[in-house]
């Protein structure tokens, strides 16, 4: 096979007064402007463009389209290019894949020596013993992984994504999509038309001049209708409710661009994928498709060989005969399968054809053996939407059986015709799918809140009265009387499928993963239907009976970058965030939050803020505002105390258990007025606690007047606590009484606070010292930080950061949800068991509890988890958190470290945990089997607080 | 324990089966003729010791031991469409034990040592791949769960440990472990013997052997209804009642076990019984990118994100993430899916952007509250249920099938599967899985 | 409401407050902006943003004159809308706002938080910004389905919003926490057609 | 992308909202059986057919509500009706 570029062409795609340079393997080479990788290098004579993935037999192109197997190139960092459908462009470094050392010298065609062992699944039954030999042998089987080479250092190039809405998509620009996107058009639906290859046309593009005319006429109507007309983009997957992806690769300034399209109605035009016949030697360099031929020649004016034989059953292969003569190659004989006519081999060195045997036996000297057997449908769409396709045996290939009816499929999928049937087919499809669109939009629109009022009763669906497309007549060829490939990709033989057949695997899902035919790059874009069909001759049943493996999406594979789009991750940031990282925070990653970890020094925060006083940004602190005459019900509801009589001015806190008793969150409540509360929930917590509460107002007590509003970005908050705290704040606060008789802890009032209005100020304290918590109207959140620090410069203010807070919490012995406890921790397990009333007649959670509490089953009791405070016996040593608590000397776990610090107030060690009930008593001596091994000893402590666990300096 | 080699037993039809070996492949390539059946296609009879319902792993793992373990061969593995057409066959592969609980992890450290001699044990190689399994944490309270787990394995003897971003890097340079991540990657729970397997090699493998000894195995043979004599409920099924037999598409058998290993499906099996179970089904959905030549040397999870990834032999990334957001039969699959996993990958590994992702697929899964499974005796006498499988029973596969064997066979409960039995949700004891619950695989 | 009391403050050294919206303009954003007019940005963080809940067919909700998913512009420039079946906001300078919120009937009005600080609110104009938010936005912004007017709630990327179509402009409204996120997303999508960030 | 129908909103991406799950009613806390109230809890029908679940619109109008949908082909039936849900599961 000997390839050139031949003279210019009417139908040429290439300009060739633009010369591309591109390198192969290392080799400057050249092309024209519109060739793809592919037709240059066969331009170039470059033939043999990569090895099998098996066999590592030489490979050459067959189809010249997406799908052709054998035409994965590296291009630079990208792997996997399909070279035979990639545009060429200027400066390319194209390279062969899975070839070593070369695609011309290949070692590991040895492999085809011993062919006949490495039948299908010939893994299973090797390497089994030794066992221990085959990481060993895994290594050297996954140097043949095929596929081309990620490059690490890939920059996350610029990819995007958009919605659209359109009334029509129209998957396919060949004659028939495009007529269905015009009439659509003209009917008044908005159309969205979506082509995979660079141009509209479809099998039109490699025909003759008034083939071309007329997808010139059709593409000016497009463009006057004004549809949105997407080339190089391909429809990649039909999901629920015709929610549509479409990869876009020809948006200006993105590499690829994910449309996620809501249509109202698909229409399927995806055309027909030429099969490939198999017969011994059909992945010899030198056997190409008719469509392949024909587009080489007619498109990129390369000529395919010198002396051809053609293998035709249909028009395409005809055609190609008549191109290959008009391109001056001689075309030795024309074997047509209509009447009989055979192929059964070709023969060669491996990288070449050179004769071909026919099926009366004779041979012909060729380079080139040109096949046209047949179509497959590509109804992977359909297959998505839920159709199944069905065989019909005298078209020889598989057709839509009932896709939904927002659905419609035209074109050669449904059938076959003449230019003039194809669009007038596509024609009527456009019609009925802007009249189902309209019926879908009428119902949209009619349905929705926000929409436009529509007009008048709502339009019938319209049936579908297309006059069908007639199923032409085909030779089902699908195997000759030899054996040959299937599956070009994964280098499966019809042998292979027989075989595999005859184990066992032979249900069609068996045999493609028994032997991988189909799973491929192309996805059985090529070999399903000889797949099918090899296995039904197996079982000596129909090709119907056998049925074909799924087709999932996407349709062609879509990049991951594109999958991706832009990255962007929501992030929330309180006021003063900048603040901090200006001033040397150290930011932590919590949910989405950004927050202050410490400044430097946590210890040295710590103990300022035990001194003299320190400022914290707690404003993700969730936050509700609960308004109406139901709340003290509602919260009697959600937490498991009680608060009836919470007065105004009051706050109290409490635990909210899911209904299996479980802690959910905790946080106080204050009663800013009579009808008015404030809420407080963890950080995290914030979003499901909301979500939870109106769960309870909507469903279960619907007639509850409660209104909750999520305030949480509302308020910033600020604690300013140490025993300095109430100084700084009555420097800021001159009309606040806070007189600790009558502001005592836990009690809330609204105030002004360095001028702010609106200010909601209470009296708790995580931390353990004197402290107010100020939530103020975000809008002045950083003003009032500024005059804390400023205001509280003599007192020796500093601000401090989540980790202070944790290690003050913990000498405090505050426990956390969902670090101190976990999933299985019910409310009494916590120590808090004071806050949980049974009398109230109803709470989240009751029942559970109710049964935790009676139960007094002593060998339940004693093992029931305890949340206790511990101190090690040597206090330097600092237990990790999650550290085990076992049973003396043995294994047995009975508890675990949950939080642990050095804390810089005591100066030692203390920890939190949950152990046990049965060891849980004051006093006890636990072990701890510390992360390196060692096994310390800690004492159970009395109170959860390792400071001040009276709340003096709280109180105070 | 019997003799599990396939050398010593002939099966039920008299032949035993051919072994597998590089000296019989090389035999059979040099007489080019093929290898038999591995496993054969008999009608239907009407009475069997057991019925088995669902031809996956778990299915056919307990057929197996029920003949080379107890001697039961009479039973009859029936699947509705193919084996491994559920979860078995859908899965990503991955095989760990560095699970939260004591109970956890004995059980599935259990199966992987089964996992271990498998390939020896069945004659197939499953191609098990002990690569090192790595899930990442991204704050601080993913490593104190990492940690937790990290010693309660060290206590069962799991190498399990946490490590840090440097010797993550080290081991998946890949990874960008730098901290101006979005989402930094702060440690991760490092499990060296986890890895993946060749997961339609162990459901052939199980079937093959289960056949060798006796076991039929019934494709294309839909359960309809499940008889059932005795109970409480309308048409006297449920609690109290007694299994007689199942009704299929293709008859109906009698047999005094039944037991369910549909997994998905497994709450409409129990209904036919006229059980209730504490199960949603949930799609759980998977993707693999076209073949590149291999990159990531170990498994990677991260559970804050949602999303898994491994490397195959034959150069494919398998992707995989957390469960669809609503109860579903329906394994269409999501555009969503696709979108946050790329998303999410590329956020671990920015250099991938470039692959490309060739197919996603869907599995149902079986989900319990406290992300264990339901396994043993119901109320109904004969019905037993190994189910409950969620989105990690791949890996549990040998072991449920070795103890639900020994469950059928001694008619009690065995140890390892004591904590799971179905009677935990009456009672209000669920186990501690959920105490930390955490994606995993 | 954006105001302070008259607080005296000159003794005790406090300065007087300045209200800051969410919207930090960062390079990363302002680099973005070409001036192109395309799509613009404008923070108005600084308006007011007063919430209302009413019973269904009271008195207030009548005169607020609007239906969930509707708005409307009084003569004062409120916008009123009906975000959710028994929510609606006041949104516009704290003077106007005032005003529209003491012509209101108290007969239905069951509660009323201002949160003018708990939301960033952007102002999208130009003739892209409906190409702009079909990329952010799922909703379906063709006039049928989300004419002027028209008011409802979405994720925008990735972030719950509010969105109103009020006259030739989109407002679109986060909690003010996402604000930084929600410009900076709003800039990246909108650069493709020009940007103008506003004052 | 589900499109469920918002009795309120009208047809919405199910990205908008949250799945609550099957809807059942709670039994009253102080009568119920453990064995009722754990059922209330834990148990599901999870049938493939129509199944009647609790869907929360979470970026949209924040109304809870019930729909009928059919958990093979994802299809939804009936105007959806404001109301009850399974309240446990947080
Ligand atoms: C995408 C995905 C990824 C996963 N990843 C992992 C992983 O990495 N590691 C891991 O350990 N686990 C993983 N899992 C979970 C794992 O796949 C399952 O838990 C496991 O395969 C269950 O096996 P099984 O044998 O119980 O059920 P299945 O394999 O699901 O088998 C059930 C069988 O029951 C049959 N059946 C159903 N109804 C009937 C009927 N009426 N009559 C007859 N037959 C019937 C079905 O056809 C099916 O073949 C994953 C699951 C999925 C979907
Ligand atoms: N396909 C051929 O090679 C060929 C050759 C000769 C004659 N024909 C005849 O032409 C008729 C088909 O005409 P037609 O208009 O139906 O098809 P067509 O083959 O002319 O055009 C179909 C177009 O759809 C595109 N496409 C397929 N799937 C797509 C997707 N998911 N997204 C975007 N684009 C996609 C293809 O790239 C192709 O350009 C048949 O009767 C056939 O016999 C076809
Ligand atoms: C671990 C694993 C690897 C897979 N690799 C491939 C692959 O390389 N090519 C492919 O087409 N499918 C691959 N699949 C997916 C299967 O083709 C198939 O989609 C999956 O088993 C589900 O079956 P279904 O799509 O027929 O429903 C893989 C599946 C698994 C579980
Ligand atoms: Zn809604």
């Amino acid at each position: 096979m000997s390839t050139s570029r031949l003279s210019a062409r009417s139908g040429e795609v290439i300009d060739r007064t633009k010369t591309v340079p591109f390198t192969w393997n290392g080799r400057s080479l050249s092309g024209y402007d519109g060739d793809t990788i592919g037709s240059a290098l066969l331009a170039n004579n470059v033939r043999i463009v990569s090895r099998s993935m098996k066999y590592h037999r030489p490979r050459s192109y067959m189809s010249m389209d997406y799908w052709d197997p054998n035409a994965l190139l590296q291009v630079g960092d990208e792997p996997n290019v399909r070279s035979a459908h990639r545009r060429l462009e200027s400066g390319m470094d194209v390279s062969a894949q899975n070839v070593w050392p070369s695609v011309d010298r290949d070692i590991k065609a040895a492999n085809g020596l011993v062919g006949r062992f490495l039948t299908a699944g010939f893994y299973y039954k090797t390497f089994i013993n030794p066992q221990r030999l085959w990481p060993l042998y895994e290594k050297v089987l996954a140097t043949f992984a095929p596929g081309g080479k990620v490059d690490l250092d890939t920059p996350h190039g610029y990819y995007d994504k958009r919605y659209a809405h359109p009334d029509v998509v129209v998957a396919g620009g060949g004659p028939a999509g495009m007529a269905a996107a015009i009439s659509a058009a003209e009917a008044g639906a908005s159309v969205m038309l979506v082509e995979h290859e660079y141009g509209l046309g479809g099998h039109l593009r490699w025909g003759d001049d008034s083939d071309r005319a007329i997808v010139a006429e059709m593409s000016q109507r497009l463009i006057d209708l004004g549809v949105e007309v997407l080339v190089d983009s391909t429809v990649t997957g039909r999901y629920d409710d015709n929610w549509i992806s479409i990869a876009q690769r020809s948006h200006p300034g993105v590499i690829e661009r994910l449309i996620k399209a809501r249509a109202k109605i698909l229409v399927v035009a995806a055309g027909l994928i030429e099969r490939p016949y198999v017969f011994s030697g059909n992945d010899k360099p030198g056997v190409m498709l008719s469509g392949g031929v024909r587009r080489l020649v007619n498109m990129y004016g390369v000529r395919p060989g010198s002396r051809a034989v053609v293998l035709t059953a249909n028009e395409s292969g005809d055609q190609a005969a008549a191109d290959l003569e008009a391109a001056g190659v001689s075309v030795v004989e024309l074997v047509d399968a209509r009447n009989g006519g055979g192929v059964t081999a070709v023969e060669g060195s491996p990288s070449q054809v050179e004769s071909v045997t026919l099926a009366d036996g004779s041979t012909r000297e060729a380079d080139l053996l040109v096949t046209a057997v047949g179509w497959t449908a590509p109804t992977s769409l359909l297959n998505m939407s839920g159709d199944r396709p069905s065989y019909d045996a005298s078209a020889a290939r598989f057709f839509p059986s009932a896709p939904p009816d927002t659905v419609l499929a035209t074109g050669g999928m449904v059938g076959d015709g003449t230019l003039d049937e194809l669009v007038g087919h596509g024609t009527a499809t456009g019609q009925l799918a802007a009249a189902r669109a309209a019926v879908t939009a009428y119902r949209l629109q009619s349905t929705t809140a926000r929409a436009l009022p529509v007009d008048g009763p709502e339009p019938d669906w319209p049936s579908d009265q297309r006059a069908p497309l007639a199923h032409r007549q085909h030779p089902e060829l699908y195997r000759s009387s030899t054996h040959g490939m299937v599956d070009f990709s994964e280098d499966v033989s019809s042998k292979d499928l027989v075989a595999a057949a005859a184990e066992g695997f032979d249900s069609v899902e068996l045999l493609k993963r028994f032997t991988t035919a189909t799973m491929g790059p192309s996805q059985g874009k090529l070999e399903t239907v000889n797949t099918v069909a090899v296995l039904a001759e197996a079982r000596g049943e129909t090709i119907e009976q056998v049925g074909t493996t799924v087709w999932r999406p996407p349709y062609a594979p879509i990049s991951l970058g594109g999958l991706a789009g832009r990255i962007f991750e929501p992030v929330r940031r309180s006021p003063m965030q900048d603040w901090h990282e200006a001033h040397g925070a150290t930011p932590l990653v919590a949910g989405a939050w950004i927050r202050p970890d410490h400044y430097g020094d946590a210890a040295e925060e710590v103990r300022n803020t035990r001194r003299n006083v320190g400022i914290i940004d707690v404003s993700p602190l969730g936050k509700l505002d609960l308004q109406g005459p139901d709340v003290p019900q509602l919260l009697n509801l959600l937490y498991t105390n009680k608060w009836s009589k919470l007065p105004v001015g009051g706050v109290r806190y409490g635990i909210m258990c899911a209904e299996d008793g479980v802690v959910l969150d905790d946080g106080v409540t204050g009663r800013l007025s009579d009808n008015r509360y404030l809420m407080t929930t963890t950080s995290s917590g914030a979003a499901s606690v909301w979500e939870w509460a109106e769960n309870w107002l909507q469903t279960e007590r619907p007639s509850w007047k409660v209104d909750v509003t999520p305030v949480t970005g509302a308020y910033a908050s600020i604690n300013v606590a140490g025993p300095k705290s109430r100084e700084l704040i009555g420097r800021l606060a001159p009309e606040l009484d806070l007189d600790p008789e009558r502001f005592k802890y836990m009690q809330v009032r609204t105030a002004t606070v360095a001028g702010v209005d609106n200010c909601v100020v209470w009296r708790i304290g995580f931390t353990g010292e004197l402290s107010y918590e100020v939530h103020v109207p975000a809008g002045y959140a950083l003003h009032l930080w500024l005059q804390l620090m400023e205001q509280g410069l003599d007192l020796g203010v500093a601000p401090f950061g989540i980790e202070a807070q944790r290690i003050m919490r913990l000498e405090k012995g505050h426990f956390i949800v969902g670090q101190d406890t976990d999933g299985l921790t019910k409310a009494p397990s916590t120590g808090m068991g004071a806050l949980i009333k049974m009398d109230k007649e109803d709470f989240v959670g009751k029942p559970e509890l109710a049964w935790e509490l009676e139960n007094s089953d002593p060998d339940v009791l004693k093992r029931r988890p305890a949340v206790v405070a511990l101190q090690t016996l040597d206090p330097q040593i600092v237990p990790e958190e999650a550290s085990q608590l076992v049973r003396g000397t043995t294994t047995e776990i009975i508890g675990r470290i949950t939080s642990s610090r050095m804390s810089p107030t005591l100066g030692r060690s203390i920890c939190l945990g949950q152990i046990e009930q049965q060891y849980a008593d004051a006093g006890n001596i636990v072990t701890i089997l510390l992360t390196d091994g060692r096994r310390i000893e800690a004492e159970v402590q009395a109170h959860h607080a390792h400071y001040d666990p009276e709340g003096e300096r709280l109180r105070g | 324990m019997a003799d599990r080699s396939l050398r010593s037993r002939r099966n039920g039809n008299g032949k035993g089966p051919e072994r597998y070996s590089a000296w019989g492949l090389l035999r059979k390539g040099l007489a080019q003729e093929n290898w038999p059946r591995a496993w054969r296609e008999v009608p239907l009879r009407d009475t069997y010791d057991a019925v088995i319902i669902g031809g996956g792993v778990h299915g056919l793992a307990t057929a197996y031991y029920l003949a080379v373990n107890h001697g039961i061969t009479n039973v009859a593995v029936v699947d509705k469409a193919y084996i491994g057409s559920g979860g078995s066959g859908r899965n990503t592969a991955i095989v760990r034990s560095n699970y939260l609980t004591p109970e956890g992890v004995a059980f599935y450290d259990r199966s992987l040592e089964l996992y271990n001699s498998m390939a020896s044990d069945l004659n197939i190689n499953v191609m098990f791949s002990e690569r090192g399994h790595l899930t990442l944490a991204h704050n601080d309270g993913a490593v104190r769960t990492m940690r937790w787990r990290a010693e309660v394995n060290k206590l069962q003897n799991i190498d399990s440990s946490v490590i840090g971003p440097d010797e993550i890097k080290k081991l998946v340079p890949s990874l960008d472990t730098t901290s101006d991540a979005r989402y930094p990657i702060m440690g991760a729970l490092y499990h060296p013997p986890g890895g993946i397997i060749r997961h339609d090699a162990v459901v052939w493998g199980y079937a093959r052997a289960a056949d060798h000894y006796g076991v039929e195995i019934h494709q294309k043979t839909e359960v309809l209804d499940i008889l059932v004599e005795g109970g409480s409920g309308p048409d006297g099924k449920g609690p109290g009642g007694k299994v007689t037999g199942v009704r299929t598409s293709k008859g109906d058998i009698s047999a005094p076990i039944v037991v369910n290993c549909t997994a998905g499906w497994a709450s409409l099996i129990a209904s036919m019984a006229g059980i209730k179970l504490p199960i949603h089904t949930r799609p759980l959905q998977a993707a693999v990118t076209e073949p590149v030549k291999v990159f990531l040397p170990a498994v990677v999870v991260s559970g804050s994100l949602h999303v898994y990834v491994s490397q195959t032999d034959r150069g494919e990334l398998v992707f995989g993430a957390a469960v669809d957001p609503f109860n579903n039969y329906n394994i269409a699959g999501s555009l969503d899916f696709t979108e946050g996993l790329a998303g999410h990958i590329l956020e671990l590994m920015p250099g991938v952007s470039k692959m490309r992702l060739l197919r996603q697929w869907a599995g149902l899964c079986d989900m319990t509250p406290d992300y264990s499974p339901v396994m043993g005796f119901t109320p109904v006498e004969g019905f037993l249920c190994d189910v409950g499988w969620g989105t990690y029973g791949f890996k549990a596969g040998p072991v449920s099938g070795e103890t639900m064997a020994e469950c059928i066979a001694t008619n009690q409960t065995p140890k390892l599967i004591a904590p799971f039995a179905l009677d935990r949700f009456p009672e209000g004891t669920l186990v501690g899985e959920k105490g930390a619950a955490s994606v995993g695989h | 409401m954006v105001n302070t009391t008259d607080l005296d403050l000159t003794n005790s050294g406090v300065e007087a407050p300045t209200y800051r919206t969410s919207v930090v303009v960062t390079p990363a954003t302002s680099g973005l902006a070409d001036g192109g007019g395309g799509v613009a940005l404008v923070d108005r963080g600084d308006h007011t943003k007063l919430m209302l809940r009413c019973d269904a067919g009271s008195a207030a909700a009548a005169a607020l004159g609007v239906s969930f998913g509707s708005s409307r512009i009084t003569d004062s420039g409120v916008v009123i809308t009906g975000l959710r079946p028994d929510e609606y906001w006041l949104i516009g300078t704290a003077e106007s706002v005032t005003g529209e919120r003491a012509g209101l009937p108290a007969d239905g009005l069951r509660s009323e938080v201002d949160l003018t600080h708990g939301r960033t609110l952007i102002e999208v104009s130009g003739p892209k910004a409906t190409g702009m938010l079909e990329k952010v936005c799922g909703l379906d912004f063709s006039d049928a389905m989300t004419p002027r007017g028209a008011a409802t709630s979405a994720s925008v990327a990735k972030v719950s919003c509010d969105i109103v179509r009020a006259g030739d402009s989109y407002l679109v409204a986060c909690d003010r926490s996402f604000g930084q996120y929600l410009m900076e997303s709003l800039a990246d999508a909108a650069r493709e057609f020009g940007l103008t960030l506003g004052d | 992308m589900l499109i469920v129908p918002c009795p309120h909103c009208g047809p919405r991406n199910s990205s908008d909202l949250r799945y609550v799950g099957e809807s059942h009613s709670r039994p009253d806390p102080n009568t119920a059986t453990p064995e009722q109230w754990r059922d209330y809890l834990y148990m599901e029908d999870n049938p493939a057919d129509w199944l009647k679940e609790t869907w929360y619109c979470r970026s949209g109008c924040r109304r809870y509500f019930t729909l009928e949908r059919h958990t093979g082909s994802n299809e939804f039936r009936n105007p959806p009706i404001p109301g009850n849900k399974k309240g446990t599961k947080a």
